[in-house]
């Protein structure tokens, strides 16, 4: 059941269609790196939480070995050796992000002999006789995100899935950004192995369909993963016509499917799963080759190398090591991206490793950007004329200009009532406006800061309650010793009395009453001296 | 014209005295007790409970504000953020901070306590108006970082001085994408530079 | 409740309080009280001056009567009583005018009547003389008034001028047939600018005065800035 | 029937009364920050104008006019305006919070919006019958209302404008107000009388 | 190696730009028609606006310490202008055509922050402040040329734009030149009770409306269909006010007939399809929604029909525009489309 | 119920008795202003009778000396009033109709026309009330322009006479360059006027005076 035009399509409203420029990166096959020297792996690669180290400085670590783990109750995946050597720092370094602040990292010596020892783990070959959850365990132990786009936790992604069941399992093999052709690369190569990452899929979650979208102009990929599926009934191969986000997952979702995610929901909500062709390859080496995810293909290009092409590098690599597989620079690299140029981010060096996260490296001149009308081109940026050209190719159908109107007079609250967090930071917006607003930079400055507002408002109420609570305990508190006084003054007095007894308990009461009066006597004086003493003072003074 | 007169004052003395009889009745059969607006202010406020606003904390200037006591300008935790809300709420325009409460500079910070110096006297933890600060008698105390509200209350009564304030760092995590420069200002420093190249 | 308080402050600020009304927190242009008149019958200068003068009495009397009166009134009946107040004032002057100045009466029109719902009266009333003693309450009063009137007539002016190209026109209405001679033909030969006498351009007027006034204080803020940091001597002088 | 049609589109769109007529402009320009507060604002004039059309015209014409003293109109008026504005806060703000925090801070101000008193004096000038001054009422009250609510949409959207400095605030407010009443001059000549 | 990551705001030469200039391309047929029937005036007036319009925008730009380059070369200003331009009587005064502007560029563009902020459309606020200001000036158009009009040289042309009538012709003369515009007259003699079909027999009238307005409306319908071919602009805000318009008309002139102007007379008269194509359409001060965008222009077009059978003003585009454009955040507020996912009202 | 009553009691007391000492005021002053106003009201009214009709030339009191001629007997929109000047011995003198005409460019123009009785020529013409556009229309207000004046002394000849139009339509009176809708209604109206004076003139001056009545001067 291959055919991929039996199937109706739909389609989402906007979109745009820059110029691709993928031609340039896929004359080559996909090369595999050299042992680099030295790798760095940032400790956070991912939203989620801070992992906790497994290894400390001056350790020598095997190729494979889990480096980091995450609490079980805690969002995150553990990160692995990538090769053997030593750890020489665990310390701040340029990492891959778009505060272009350092964070923490494993700088990692290599020792060139990328040993195994015994990290590697049990290939499973018959993924049919696997049980379910060993094959969830072993998703869960290689450290799998997804390769298309935030890294999100496959393991929580596919537990989620099994629990509640899916219908339809999505593999996402768009691809629709300018310049990026990593997914392209490894279908025309490798489609074998990603079928096999689908079919472990298809065990797992037992779907009634499995769709795999493929934009048009991908024809050789197309024909390979048509060709490795034939065997397989539920999959379906669907060219998609060329328009970008196609592959955003919610896109992607509609065109296939006709139904809309939605807002504030995930494919789950739909019982559907998305996933990556990249990351079912990574799944067929999990399982397969009980390889921990520990490399990927990159794609490396622009005008501003020499050679672009896709790289199977590991994870870490510095990127002056991949450019350097690219023939190094030419005389144009002037911007460094990761990702594409709609939605990738501008990096400051090439000191930056690269991350599961990464799928391109973009090195172009200002001029190719231009071309591309990409945000990162400098370009002079006029008032918004409010023409309407991004609401048009908005893909969420948000209203752009207003969502930029209120953000400048910083209304955040017509900004959340404008459904910002329906935004996908997909660029569409920016790509066509014609006063070159940067649109998205002022979309992300208003999700954080309406998610700072969030945060503090959280935050003022916790100490309410904290200080409410702490006024509440003192009073609590002095009653409770007020309490304790007391009963302890009547227990006192119980004994006294019970001691004595008969007419001594009226004799000791009045000694109490006139030792009371003689205090109450001394107290008064001593005020009226204090007083005195504080006139005093003061005339002095 | 005496009944003229009259005729005018009866009527009109009569219509307000009728007036004044339903008001005084509404007065008191509609007296409503508590206020909620001054619930809605306190929200508002940072709860930092500082006492800069020169109340003993939020909950009492916000009741201040809600009776028309205090203008809304008081409060330096909350900076022109909260004065910008409170003036919305309240519908009145909103002023710059009070100028004698401006000057420190409104950089988030925690308490930090130096551990190797802290005797254990407690009086910090009997200062913090929200309870962020743990330990027992003669045993070294520590400030948990994420309940701490930056109030510097605490600093005072620390009979040795190791509690210092630090400002909270950045992350990657915590960063906060920066507002593009405005598309106006923008254009005006290129007028600038280019003035600038010019005179040069 | 702030009563008592201010009620024993000894001292109360005569400059303060002219500057106020004069100035700093003049009624039609900073607290933007009292527009309607402001804007309705501010045509021509001699209109200007009447209601000018009618609001400043009212001004004056409610005021000094809240004043009086302060302690007895008792809050459910506050508002009805200051109008009351203010309302058989403007009455008053309402009658007297229609019986002496009957011209200039039906001129004005309903906004004689409408005095009694000026804002900036029952402003006054609530903010000031229902929480102090009767003269500063009449000084107060007098100066809001004179700064209303100041921006009528300015205003007044502006249209007049702009539109007609006259000044004054009209006079007799006020003062009696005598007063013609105190019309002013500024521009001879002039087409005439209806706009600004028509309802957009009180506002538009109204607007430009406004800004006028930031200006003037954006630049009075620097001279005493520039002049306190320069030449200390000079503020000793001005002061 | 179609005078009556014609008396509310009048009043709402050819002789509005905030832009032609020139009432009710403080809280116009007051209360036109916000356009929720816009709103409530709206809603409360709406309320209150009306009765008191009503009010005063049975005031003038059953309590006035019989025993000749027309001449305490603006004191009468005004005084059951007060009553009324007052009434209506004390009920509203005892039997519905939800309500008077929509309304209840508008309430006062409505006494010294003229609006109010200047429809009830307008009223008895075009010697208007029962119905007429009601309709009148509320048709000014409409256009008051939508008025103040477009009003105070396009403050918000000026003030994320780049306006010069000294004519930021109330100096643009006038200004706009200006070509909006500009604007509705397009309609004069509607209705002709 | 390093690399920049600063948007530097230098370099790029803005699209704005070109927006604008399509936006004059497309002006050009109804140009050169009104210049074929009404002369030099036209062209005067035109040319004499842009040079007012960009010293205004260059004075206002400058005391707001803004760059003038930029702005001065965004050709907002000189669409302004011409538009401006093209709804004034040929060869009025000078003096007219400056007020006009001052409130056009100076208080409904500058004031609000220039470009892309103002929320009233520029040209027609210094149309209505000229048409409530100076009816007389504003009313008076040339008689088209054949006519029987004698079009004054290019000459007697700038004299009267700068001196005055009286310099060149006497009143005789210059009445026997000009006359109301269509709209106008159409409207008086229907008040006098002469049925629309015998207005059409005089010598002033074409096929469907003026004997210069059907031709030149055409050119302007041109421009506008060249507008929306290149996507400058789009279909909702013309279309509804057209479709409104001529829909009104005809279920108006269906219950009275021969006493109100037919469909196409409105639809080919005045400045119906400048404003449909070119002044409503104006994004900075239009509707932004889409749904925003047909009531807008359906209430324009509804707004027109009003003002131009009850109303006092002959033609109302300007009046209609403004109106409307105080509706915009309102509209646009209320107007917000279903975001992706969201679900419809239809499927509950 | 016992703090209902008190709270009552003193509300409804304060506000009376305040309300009584403003209505002092107030009233003192009505009675102190009465004639005076009512004396203005009809000084106003007479200074308008004297554009259109010379004092002079006649005594009675046109307050109490006039009628109203109902908008379907002249054939008006509105009905009119009709003001009798008589001389010293009660002859008649002339007449001054108070009429108003939905002709105008924006709405209704209000009219003072003199009629002299003897042989029904104008004795004046003034526009009281109108609302047609500033800078076209109203050059009808003798402020404004004397074209106004132009009516005094003409008649009507004969009924069908084309002079009686704009020159525009071949008539005989100016019409405003620009506004011809105008000057057409007033010469419509006074034409109007001045053939229902021709034919009824005389009747009306023996019919009794409608009681006076003062609301006009509004
Ligand atoms: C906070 C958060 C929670 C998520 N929870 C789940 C989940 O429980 N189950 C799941 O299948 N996917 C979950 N996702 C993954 C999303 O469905 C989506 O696949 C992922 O964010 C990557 O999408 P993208 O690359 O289009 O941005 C979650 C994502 C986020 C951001
Ligand atoms: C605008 C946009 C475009 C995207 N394009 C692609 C794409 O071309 N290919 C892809 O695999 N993922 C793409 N993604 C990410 C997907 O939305 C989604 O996160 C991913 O397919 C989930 O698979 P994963 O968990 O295996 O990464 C895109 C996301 C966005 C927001
Ligand atoms: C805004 C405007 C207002 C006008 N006002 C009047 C008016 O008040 N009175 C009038 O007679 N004509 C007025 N006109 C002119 C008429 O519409 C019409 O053009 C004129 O009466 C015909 O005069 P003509 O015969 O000289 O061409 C106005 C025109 C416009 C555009
Ligand atoms: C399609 C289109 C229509 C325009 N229409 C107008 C217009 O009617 N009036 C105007 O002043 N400017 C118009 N402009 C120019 C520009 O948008 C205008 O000057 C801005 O309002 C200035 O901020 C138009 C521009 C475009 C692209
Ligand atoms: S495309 Fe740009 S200029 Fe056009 S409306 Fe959107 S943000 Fe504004
Ligand atoms: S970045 Fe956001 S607003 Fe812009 S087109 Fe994409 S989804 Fe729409
Ligand atoms: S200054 Fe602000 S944060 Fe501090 S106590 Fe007062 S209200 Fe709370
Ligand atoms: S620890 Fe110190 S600074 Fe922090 S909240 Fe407590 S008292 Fe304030
Ligand atoms: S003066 Fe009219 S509302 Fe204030």
């Amino acid at each position: 059941m291959t055919t991929s035009s039996a199937r109706k399509l739909w389609k989402f409203h906007g979109g745009v269609h820059p110029e691709f420029h993928k031609d340039s990166s896929t004359t080559t096959s996909i090369a595999s790196l050299q042992l680099p020297k030295r790798l760095i792996l940032p400790l956070q690669q991912h939203i989620g939480a801070t992992p906790k180290l497994l290894v400390s400085v001056g350790d020598k670590v095997k190729k494979g070995q889990p480096l980091t783990e995450i609490a079980d109750d805690q969002l995150g995946t553990s990160l692995h050796a990538p090769s053997s050597g030593v750890i020489t720092a665990i310390q701040k370094h340029a990492i891959p992000h778009i505060s272009t602040l350092d964070g923490d990292c494993i700088l990692l010596e290599l020792d060139g002999e990328d040993d195994w020892g015994d990290c590697h783990l049990t290939p499973y070959d018959d993924i049919e006789q696997c049980d379910t959850s060993a094959l969830l365990a072993r998703i869960e132990k290689a450290g799998l995100v997804g390769l298309g786009g935030a890294a999100f936790p496959s393991s929580v992604k596919i537990n989620s899935s099994t629990k509640k069941g899916i219908d339809t399992l999505i593999i996402n093999a768009a691809e629709c950004e300018p310049y990026i052709t990593c997914d392209d690369m490894l279908m025309r190569e490798r489609a074998d192995e990603i079928v096999i990452g689908i079919r472990i899929l298809l065990k797992l979650l037992n779907p009634k369909q499995c769709l795999i979208g493929i934009e048009d102009n991908k024809p050789t990929a197309i024909k390979a993963m048509q060709q490795a599926t034939q065997q397989l009934d539920k999959v379906q191969v669907c060219s998609i016509p060329t328009i970008y986000p196609s592959g955003g997952e919610k896109q992607l979702i509609k065109i296939l499917t006709g139904k809309e995610v939605p807002v504030g929901g995930i494919p789950l909500d739909l019982n559907m799963l998305c996933h990556n062709v990249a990351t079912s390859y990574a799944l067929y080496k999990a399982v397969v080759e009980g390889e921990p995810l520990i490399s990927r293909v990159v794609t490396i290009t622009g005008d501003g190398v020499q050679q672009p092409q896709n790289i199977e590098a590991l994870i870490g690599t510095p990127v002056s090591d991949l450019v350097a597989q690219a023939g190094g620079y030419t005389t144009k690299a002037q911007r460094l991206v990761m990702g594409g140029p709609m939605m990738g981010f501008a990096l400051a060096n090439d000191d930056i490793p690269m991350i599961k996260a990464s799928n391109c490296f973009l090195v172009a001149s200002d001029f190719a950007l231009q071309q591309a009308n990409s945000p990162h081109s400098s370009q002079a940026q006029m008032p918004c004329i409010r023409c309407g050209k991004c609401m048009e190719a908005c893909p969420a159908d948000l209203l752009p200009q207003q969502l930029f109107w209120h953000t400048q007079a910083k209304d955040f609250e017509k900004v959340t009532e404008h459904k910002l967090n329906s935004c996908i930071e997909c660029g569409c917006c920016d790509f066509v406006c014609p006063s070159h607003i940067p649109l998205v930079s002022y979309f992300r400055f208003a999700k954080s800061e309406i998610r700072a507002q969030e945060e503090a408002l959280a935050k003022s109420d916790l100490a309410r309650k904290r200080h409410e609570f702490l006024e509440f305990r003192k009073i609590r508190e002095k009653q409770e010793r007020d309490e304790k006084r007391r009963k302890h003054k009547e227990a006192l007095q119980k004994k006294k009395a019970g001691a004595t007894a008969g007419k001594a308990k009226k004799d000791a009461i009045q000694a109490a009453m006139a030792r009371a009066k003689a205090k109450k006597v001394a107290r008064e004086a001593e005020a009226a001296k204090a007083n005195a003493k504080d006139i005093k003072n003061e005339s002095e003074a | 014209m005496a009944s003229e007169i009259i005729s005018a004052v009866l009527v009109l003395v009569g219509l307000a005295g009728l007036l004044g009889l339903v008001l005084g009745y509404a007065s008191v059969r509609f007296k409503v007790e508590g206020d909620p607006i001054t619930d809605q202010i306190d929200s508002l406020l940072p709860q930092t409970q500082c006492g800069q606003c020169s109340f003993a904390g939020c909950r009492p200037y916000a009741e201040a504000i809600a009776k028309g006591e205090v203008s809304i300008n008081q409060c330096p935790p909350g900076g022109e953020a909260t004065i910008q809300a409170l003036a919305d709420l309240l519908d009145v325009e909103a002023e710059p901070l009070d100028a004698e409460l401006a000057e420190k500079e409104n950089i988030p910070t925690v308490a930090v306590i130096i551990e190797d110096t802290c005797i254990g006297c407690t009086l910090c933890i009997q200062a913090c108006p929200v309870d962020a600060i743990v330990g027992a008698a003669k045993h070294m105390h520590t400030v948990i970082a994420s309940e701490c509200t930056g109030c510097e209350l605490c600093l005072p009564p620390c009979p040795v001085d190791c509690i210092v304030m630090e400002p909270i760092k950045e992350t990657p995590e915590s960063w906060k994408w920066p507002e593009p420069s405005h598309p106006v200002t923008a254009l005006q420093d290129i007028a600038v530079s280019v003035i600038k190249k010019e005179a040069a | 409740m702030s009563d008592d308080i201010i009620e024993k402050s000894p001292k109360v600020n005569y400059q303060q309080l002219i500057m106020d009304g004069l100035w700093h927190n003049n009624p039609g242009l900073v607290q933007l009280l009292g527009l309607c008149p402001l804007l309705a019958v501010t045509g021509n200068v001699v209109n200007s001056i009447g209601l000018g003068l009618a609001t400043l009495f009212t001004l004056v009397i409610s005021n000094a009567s809240i004043s009086f009166s302060r302690h007895w009134v008792r809050k459910e009946i506050r508002i009805p009583f200051y109008v009351l107040v203010i309302a058989s004032n403007v009455t008053v002057i309402d009658l007297l005018m229609s019986a002496w100045l009957p011209h200039l009466h039906l001129v004005l029109g309903i906004f004689i009547p409408l005095i009694v719902t000026n804002c900036s009266i029952i402003g006054r009333a609530e903010a000031y003389a229902s929480r102090n003693a009767m003269l500063p309450a009449i000084v107060d009063g007098m100066m809001m008034g004179l700064g209303f009137m100041l921006v009528l007539i300015v205003l007044g002016a502006m249209r007049e001028l702009i539109g007609h190209g006259t000044l004054f026109e009209n006079a007799a209405v006020m003062f009696g047939d005598g007063a013609e001679f105190l019309t002013v033909q500024v521009i001879d030969d002039y087409k005439g600018f209806l706009l600004a006498v028509l309802p957009p351009g009180a506002f538009i007027g109204l607007g430009f005065l406004i800004a006028l006034k930031n200006l003037l204080d954006g630049w009075l803020e620097k001279r005493k800035k520039s002049s306190v940091s320069v030449i200390p001597v000079a503020v000793e002088n001005i002061s | 029937m179609i005078e009556y049609l014609f008396i509310i589109i009048g009043t709402v769109w050819v002789n509005n009364i905030v832009l032609s007529q020139f009432l009710g402009l403080c809280p116009f320009m007051g209360v036109s920050r916000k356009l929720e507060t816009a709103i409530g604002m709206g809603l409360a004039t709406v309320f209150v104008l009306t009765l008191s059309s009503i009010s005063s015209y049975l005031i003038h014409n059953y309590l006035l006019v019989p025993y000749g003293l027309e001449y305490l109109r603006t004191i009468s008026f005004i005084l059951v305006i007060a009553g009324i504005v007052g009434f209506t806060e004390l009920v509203v703000h005892k039997t519905s919070p939800l309500l008077h925090n929509v309304l209840g801070i508008y309430l006062p101000l409505i006494t010294t919006n003229c609006a109010v008193l200047g429809v009830a004096l307008l009223n008895v000038q075009k010697s208007h019958g029962f119905i007429e001054s009601g309709l009148y009422g509320f048709g000014s009250a409409l256009g008051f209302t939508l008025i103040l609510v477009l009003f105070a949409a396009m403050r918000e959207r000026i003030a994320a404008s780049d306006v010069p400095e000294v004519f930021q605030g109330n100096a643009i407010a006038m200004i706009t107000a200006g070509l909006m009443a500009l604007a509705f001059m397009g309609f004069t000549g509607l209705i002709k009388a | 190696m390093q690399f920049k990551t600063d948007k530097s705001p230098l370099g790029g030469m803005s699209n704005v730009a070109s927006v604008m200039r399509q936006v004059l391309y497309a002006l050009v047929p109804g140009i050169a028609v009104m210049t074929y029937f009404y002369g030099w005036g036209v062209l005067i007036n035109i040319v004499f606006s842009i040079m007012i319009a960009l010293s205004f925008e260059a004075a206002s730009l400058w005391l707001r310490k803004r760059p003038l380059k930029v702005f001065l070369s965004d050709y907002s200003a000189i669409v302004t202008a011409t538009l401006f331009a093209l709804t004034l009587p040929p060869l009025v005064s000078w003096w007219i055509i400056v007020i006009g502007l001052f409130f056009a560029i100076v208080i409904a563009k500058q004031l609000y922050g220039g470009l892309g902020y103002n929320p009233f459309n520029p040209a027609m606020v210094g149309f209505a402040v000229l048409i409530v200001s100076f009816p007389l000036e504003m009313g008076q158009w040339m008689r088209p040329q054949f006519s029987d009009g004698h079009l004054p040289s290019l000459l007697e042309s700038l004299t009267v734009v700068f001196n005055g009538v009286t310099d060149v012709f006497n009143t005789q003369q210059w009445d026997a030149m000009t006359m109301a515009t269509p709209l106008d007259d159409v409207k008086t003699e229907l008040r006098r009770g002469v049925y629309f079909s015998e207005v059409l027999q005089t010598r002033d009238y074409g096929f469907i409306s003026g004997k210069a307005w059907e031709w030149v409306s055409s050119a302007f319908l041109l421009g506008g269909l060249w507008l929306l071919f290149k996507g400058i602009i789009n279909w909702r805000i013309p279309t509804a006010l057209l479709f409104v318009l001529a829909t009104m008309a005809f279920v108006v002139g269906w219950i009275e007939p021969d006493v109100h102007q037919s469909p196409l007379f409105h639809l080919f008269s005045g400045a119906t399809m400048l404003g449909a194509f070119f002044i409503a359409t104006d994004p900075v001060s239009a509707c932004t929604t889409p749904r925003g965008q047909l009531i807008y222009g359906a209430s324009i077009g509804l707004i027109i029909y009003i003002i131009r059978t009850w109303g006092n003003y002959p033609d109302a585009i300007a009046f209609s525009v403004l109106i409307m454009n105080m509706s915009v955040p309102m509209i646009d507020y209320f107007t917000r489309p279903r975001v992706f996912g969201e679900t419809s009202g239809r499927k509950q | 119920m016992k703090k209902h009553v008190t709270a009552m009691k003193k509300s409804g007391f304060l506000l009376a008795f305040f309300a009584f000492v403003g209505v002092l005021f107030v009233s003192v002053s009505h009675v102190l202003t009465k004639d005076k106003i009512i004396e203005n009201k009809r000084l106003l009214l007479q200074h308008k009778w004297n554009e259109v009709l010379d004092i002079s030339r006649y005594s009675n009191d046109l307050n109490d000396d006039n009628r109203i001629i109902s908008a379907e007997e002249l054939d008006l929109p509105y009905d009119s009033t009709v003001y009798l000047a008589r001389s010293k011995s009660g002859e008649p003198v002339a007449a001054i109709f108070r009429v108003t005409t939905l002709e105008g460019y924006s709405g209704g123009i209000t009219l003072l026309v003199g009629v002299n009785y003897k042989d029904k020529h104008l004795t004046g013409v003034r526009v009281i009330e109108h609302q047609e556009t500033p800078g076209l229309g109203d050059k009808i207000e003798v402020k404004k322009s004397d074209w106004i004046l132009g009516f005094k002394g003409k008649f009507l000849t004969t009924p069908d006479v084309p002079s009686w139009a704009v020159k525009r339509d071949g008539g005989e009176f100016d019409q405003f360059t620009g506004a011809t809708i105008t000057p057409r209604a007033v010469v419509g109206l006074v034409e109007h006027v001045l053939m229902y004076a021709n034919t009824h003139l005389q009747q009306l001056f023996l019919e009794a005076p409608t009681p006076p009545k003062t609301s006009e001067a509004q």
